[in-house]
């Protein structure tokens, strides 16, 4: 676990920025939103891997900005999920990918809350993440603000827990049955 | 006296015949107009993702077959090749080309039961018929090279598990000779026929707009005048060297996906012939590690499969096992456009809706 | 054996057309009305008018009450069950029965129908059959009443359309 | 005597009915290049037997919130008129069971009642997919028996009658196919709809309303839906022949055989189509029903009437 925790904290907490300082996108971010970006990173040598975690207060400001910009264009949110670090102090990583259909580039937007805490919706800027966070709400107990809809969506209403956590056990709460 | 009218719930699914598996929806219905939609998902649900954090990285390729099951190819490519992106490793020119001419059939074989199942779903019994004998063929092949007919799992990081029989070639060229004048078969049936064009020309339109806005991918935004294929736009695999098209519609409506869909079958025959010529001698599998042990660290690829942008983000933190696998899956994402296209429309534009975006209920709901 | 056969579809008839009246579920008594234009029509072939018979079971039958019960299919059947079959309009439910039976019995006992057209009709039925008579009255001497129904009927279709028509807004 | 007549007539229709479907199995089949049927008897020539035979000892299911004597009733008030109409066809010069004057009418008034039996089955099972498929079925046959009605004008006008003999003796020298071409294409098309077959066979649309209005019904119940939709197909088959293709009229063969092989093209016709076409929705099976077929029928009726009044 120890070992564990170090590889996952080493990653994303530290991160090599030098690397992607040149990247347009960065440049532009950095310029228009100096105080919201935490921290860049992303494997290397690939150019669609560039990942930036910014403040959570401003996610939708970023990505409202980010999808109106002519030069950016992210007009095209591919993905939104969650995971989870629980020996971290904000529990839950929201993970965004970003695509721009007509500059064919991605970008992966990343915000941390804690257990619990609202995060504020970005159905206002994509309409497809209303599925999408419902399913992190489903799986992963993260509760997003503003969003119209938020009822679990791939388990029954009555279940119990959020299975994607990483403290769930893989057979379930109340399981007879034992993995093999 | 004042006559009132009432909303009507209708309960469709989740068994129904055209619901294409355990989808349920909650239409509320003026008469027969629909006024509101709910799709309610979820029953199929396996905890896929789940599952990969209990598992070691390959233990889970034969788990991705059972995402789309009738596009087993496509899954395992791209779950593949984010592990492959996430550990740099170098996969053979022939064993690149060997993953194209199986995901281009499956392609074929994916839209012809979308043809069929699309077919029937709107009355046209024979076209179903046709297009599954068609996918016999294709299956038939997918057995020879892999011994399994659906559930492949026959890709392996840095190469695929073995190379294609000798006696795959004469069969997938007489398929890909006698293929085209089937797909011109289909067509007589359907394409100037006046009944499918009324049943299928302005319903359940979606326009472009709205289909980025609501992450539509594949031949659905493509129907929507949108061109854009992630094997063009962002090649991966050989698809660069690789000459062909990509099919456009314009009104975004049942019948533009159609002709999409019936468009990429032709392109993906071109595509397997031209893999197939150019298909160099060598190995099948590079250097991979005893052991899959990715180095800590997150990526995210993504390939067009039958359905639209599939995409796997995979977070490692160097162990066997993932530590977290999110599934980009197509269906799940079109689906979720559907109450859009439906508003206004009537019961029976319904079935050819849920026909035309060829969702597949496995992948939905993971 | 015309008795036999007329005094059976006539009780049919009323029985019947006693049901109509009596039942609480409308779909039931909606039922039981075709019952009884269908033993009526009985009765008409029993009188030599098949023509009538015919038209009786295509029109009534199979025309009007189709819509009948197509409307009240729409009407939620578990609501109306609650509705008492005897209110206030008794009353003149029974004025208006006692003046109809009160004319029935007048135009029999007076026999108000003048022989001459009953007797006209009756050989012209023998001559060319049953179907040509009516056509034949029906475009003679009563085409102007056959008219003035005509227009009736599409004014109140034509009134019935704009009633039931409501705007949809999009 | 009658009485025997009546019970050959029933016999050889619930068989032929019964062999009907599968006919049209079998040729659907090899319009799919399949084989259909293959296990019970030569060539699966007793399947049909077997399906009877597996409906009968089916379990009959009623719904427990259905109207239970309405729910009984409906598939035989559906069955019953399809069976009664044989009375008035023949089927050769001397083969029938009724000669009367009004014959025609007889045939429509009585078919008309069918429609109560669809109306009733979706009502009385209290299932949504019943009752819409019920309210499709009771606004399709309707109308379309409103254009069926007016289809067969023209040749009633040729024919001066409404015997269905005397109808049948007028085509002597012409069929009325020729005079009438544009009331045949009206009729085969207002025809197909009352049998709710493909393209219009929207009240039992199994992709959309699982069965349409039999979707509760189950054994021997289902079976006289399955019996009627069958024996409608013939009626309608039968009244084409008598209407416009002249009957049991032919050279060399007996009557009846001629009958029998007219009546057979159109219920081949019947099953290619259903092998080749998608269905129509719902509304636009309306808009054709009263906005295309409804005028055409007007038209008909009015040419005929000019032309024969000035030529004849």
């Amino acid at each position: 676990m120890d070992e564990e925790k170090r590889a996952v904290e080493s990653e994303f907490a530290e991160g090599d920025h030098s690397l992607w300082e040149d990247n347009p996108i960065v440049k532009k971010l950095r310029e228009i939103f100096p105080e919201a970006i935490i921290s860049i990173s992303g494997l290397q040598p690939y150019p669609d891997e560039l990942t930036i975690k910014v403040k959570k207060e401003q996610i939708v400001k970023v990505c409202q900005f980010l999808k109106d910009d002519p030069h950016l264009a992210f007009n095209y949110l591919s993905d939104l999920c969650g995971v989870d670090y629980p020996e971290r102090e904000e529990r839950f990583e929201i993970v965004y990918h970003l695509y721009s259909i007509t500059k064919r580039h991605r970008l992966r937007l990343k915000v941390s809350v804690k257990d619990g805490e609202p995060l504020p919706s970005v159905i206002g800027v994509w309409q497809t993440a209303n599925w999408h966070e419902r399913e992190a709400y489903d799986l992963l107990g993260i509760p997003f603000e503003g969003h119209p809809d938020l009822r679990r969506i791939l388990l029954p209403e009555d279940w119990e827990g959020h299975p994607l956590r990483k403290e769930y056990p893989l057979m379930g709460y109340n399981s007879d049955t034992k993995p093999d | 006296m004042v006559l009132e009218t009432k909303e009507l719930l209708l309960n469709m699914g989740p068994q129904h015949p055209s619901t294409h598996g355990v989808l349920r929806l909650l239409l509320y219905l003026e008469g027969e107009t629909i006024v509101n939609s709910d799709p309610i998902i979820g029953y199929l649900h396996r905890g896929i993702e789940k599952l990969a954090e209990a598992k070691t990285y390959t233990q889970f390729i034969p788990i991705t077959d059972r995402l789309d099951y009738i596009a087993a190819f496509p899954n395992n490519l791209a779950y593949v090749q984010t592990v492959e992106k996430l550990m740099s490793l170098e996969v053979p020119l022939r064993a690149q080309y060997i993953r194209v001419i199986l995901t281009e059939l499956n392609r074929i074989a994916s839209h012809l039961v979308w043809l069929g199942t699309h077919a029937m779903d709107i009355g046209a019994i024979t076209v179903f018929l046709y297009c599954f004998r068609e996918r016999e063929i294709i299956l038939d092949l997918f057995e020879m090279v892999s011994g399994a007919r659906m559930t492949v799992n026959f890709f392996r990081f840095g190469g695929v598990a073995a190379d294609l029989p000798a006696e795959f070639y004469p069969k997938v060229k007489e398929f890909l000779d006698t293929f085209p004048a089937k797909i011109a078969d289909y067509e007589a049936l359907l394409t100037q026929n006046r009944i499918w064009l009324a049943r299928t020309k302005n319903v359940a339109v979606i326009s472009a707009e709205d289909g980025i806005n609501w992450g539509l991918s594949g031949p659905n935004l493509r129907g929507s005048g949108i061109k854009w294929d992630i094997r063009k736009a962002n090649p991966y695999a050989v698809y660069n060297k690789l000459d062909f098209e990509i099919p456009t519609g314009q009104m975004g409506d049942v019948y533009d996906r159609y002709m999409v869909r019936m468009e990429e079958m032709r392109q993906s025959t071109r595509i397997v012939h031209q893999a197939l010529a150019q298909m160099p001698d060598g190995e099948i599998k590079g250097k991979v590690p005893k052991i899959i042990k990715p180095p800590a660290g997150e990526a995210y690829s993504c390939i067009e499969s039958p359905k639209g942008e599939l995409g796997f983000y995979i977070v490692s933190d160097g162990s066997e096992k993932p530590y977290r696998v999110k599934i980009r899956a197509p269906s799940f994402v079109n689906l979720e456009a559907l109450p859009l296209m439906l508003k206004g429309g009537l019961i029976a534009d319904v079935i050819a809706a849920i026909g035309s975006i060829d969702i597949v209920l496995g992948e939905v709901d993971r | 054996m015309h008795q036999i056969f007329f005094w059976g579809f006539a009780l049919l008839a009323v029985f019947s057309a006693l049901m109509v009246i009596t039942r609480r579920n409308v779909v039931h008594s909606a039922l039981f009305l075709i019952s009884t234009f269908f033993w009526v029509a009985a009765i008409y072939i029993l009188l030599e008018a098949e023509l009538l018979a015919a038209i009786q079971i295509l029109v009534y039958a199979g025309a009007i009450m189709v819509l009948i019960v197509f409307t009240i299919l729409l009407i939620h059947v578990e609501e109306t069950k609650i509705i008492n079959p005897w209110q206030r309009q008794r009353p003149i439910a029974i004025l208006l029965g006692v003046f109809l039976l009160g004319e029935i019995f007048l135009i029999l006992s007076r026999a108000l129908f003048p022989e001459s057209i009953a007797g006209t009709a009756l050989q012209q039925v023998a001559q060319e059959g049953n179907t040509e008579a009516v056509g034949k009255l029906l475009y003679t001497k009563y085409l102007f009443p056959f008219e003035v129904a005509s227009i009736l009927l599409l004014a109140a279709m034509i009134g019935a359309i704009v009633m039931a028509k409501r705007e949809i807004e999009k | 005597m009658v009485l025997v007549k009546i019970i050959i007539i029933l016999g050889v229709i619930l068989l032929v009915v019964a062999y009907l479907t599968y006919l049209e199995r079998k040729v659907i089949a090899h319009l799919q290049v399949r084989i259909g049927p293959m296990r019970v008897g030569w060539h699966g020539l007793l399947q049909p037997i077997a399906d009877g035979l597996k409906l009968l000892v089916k379990e009959d299911i009623i719904p427990e919130k259905a109207d239970k004597w309405v729910f009984i009733l409906s598939p035989i008030i559906c069955l019953v008129p399809a069976f009664v109409v044989y009375a008035v066809i023949p089927f050769s010069q001397h083969f029938y069971l009724a000669n009367i004057n009004i014959g025609i009418l007889y045939i429509i008034s009585i078919s008309a009642l069918g429609v109560y039996g669809i109306v009733l089955a979706g009502w009385s099972s209290n299932s949504k997919y019943a009752l819409l498929g019920g309210f499709r079925s009771a606004a399709q046959m309707i109308s379309y028996e409103i254009f069926l009605g007016f289809s067969i004008i023209g040749p009633l006008m040729l024919a001066g009658s409404l015997n269905t003999l005397k109808i049948v003796e007028a085509q002597s020298g012409v069929w009325f196919i020729i005079y009438q071409p544009l009331a045949f294409a009206l009729y085969l098309i207002a025809g197909i709809a009352e049998t709710n077959r493909i393209p219009f066979d929207l009240p039992e649309a199994e992709t959309e309303l699982v069965a349409g209005f039999h979707t509760e019904y189950s054994g021997m119940k289902f079976a006289f839906f399955f019996l009627a939709e069958y024996a409608n197909m013939m009626v309608v088959s039968s009244m084409a022949v008598i209407l416009f293709l002249g009957g049991w009229k032919g050279p060399f063969l007996p009557g009846i055989v001629w009958f029998a092989i007219k009546v057979g093209a159109f219920l081949f016709l019947f099953i290619w189509l259903r092998g080749t076409l998608p269905r129509y929705r719902y509304d636009q099976l309306m808009r054709i029903g009263w906005k295309i077929m409804f005028p055409l029928c007007l038209l008909n009726i009015a040419l005929t009437g000019i032309i024969y009044y000035l030529f004849l």
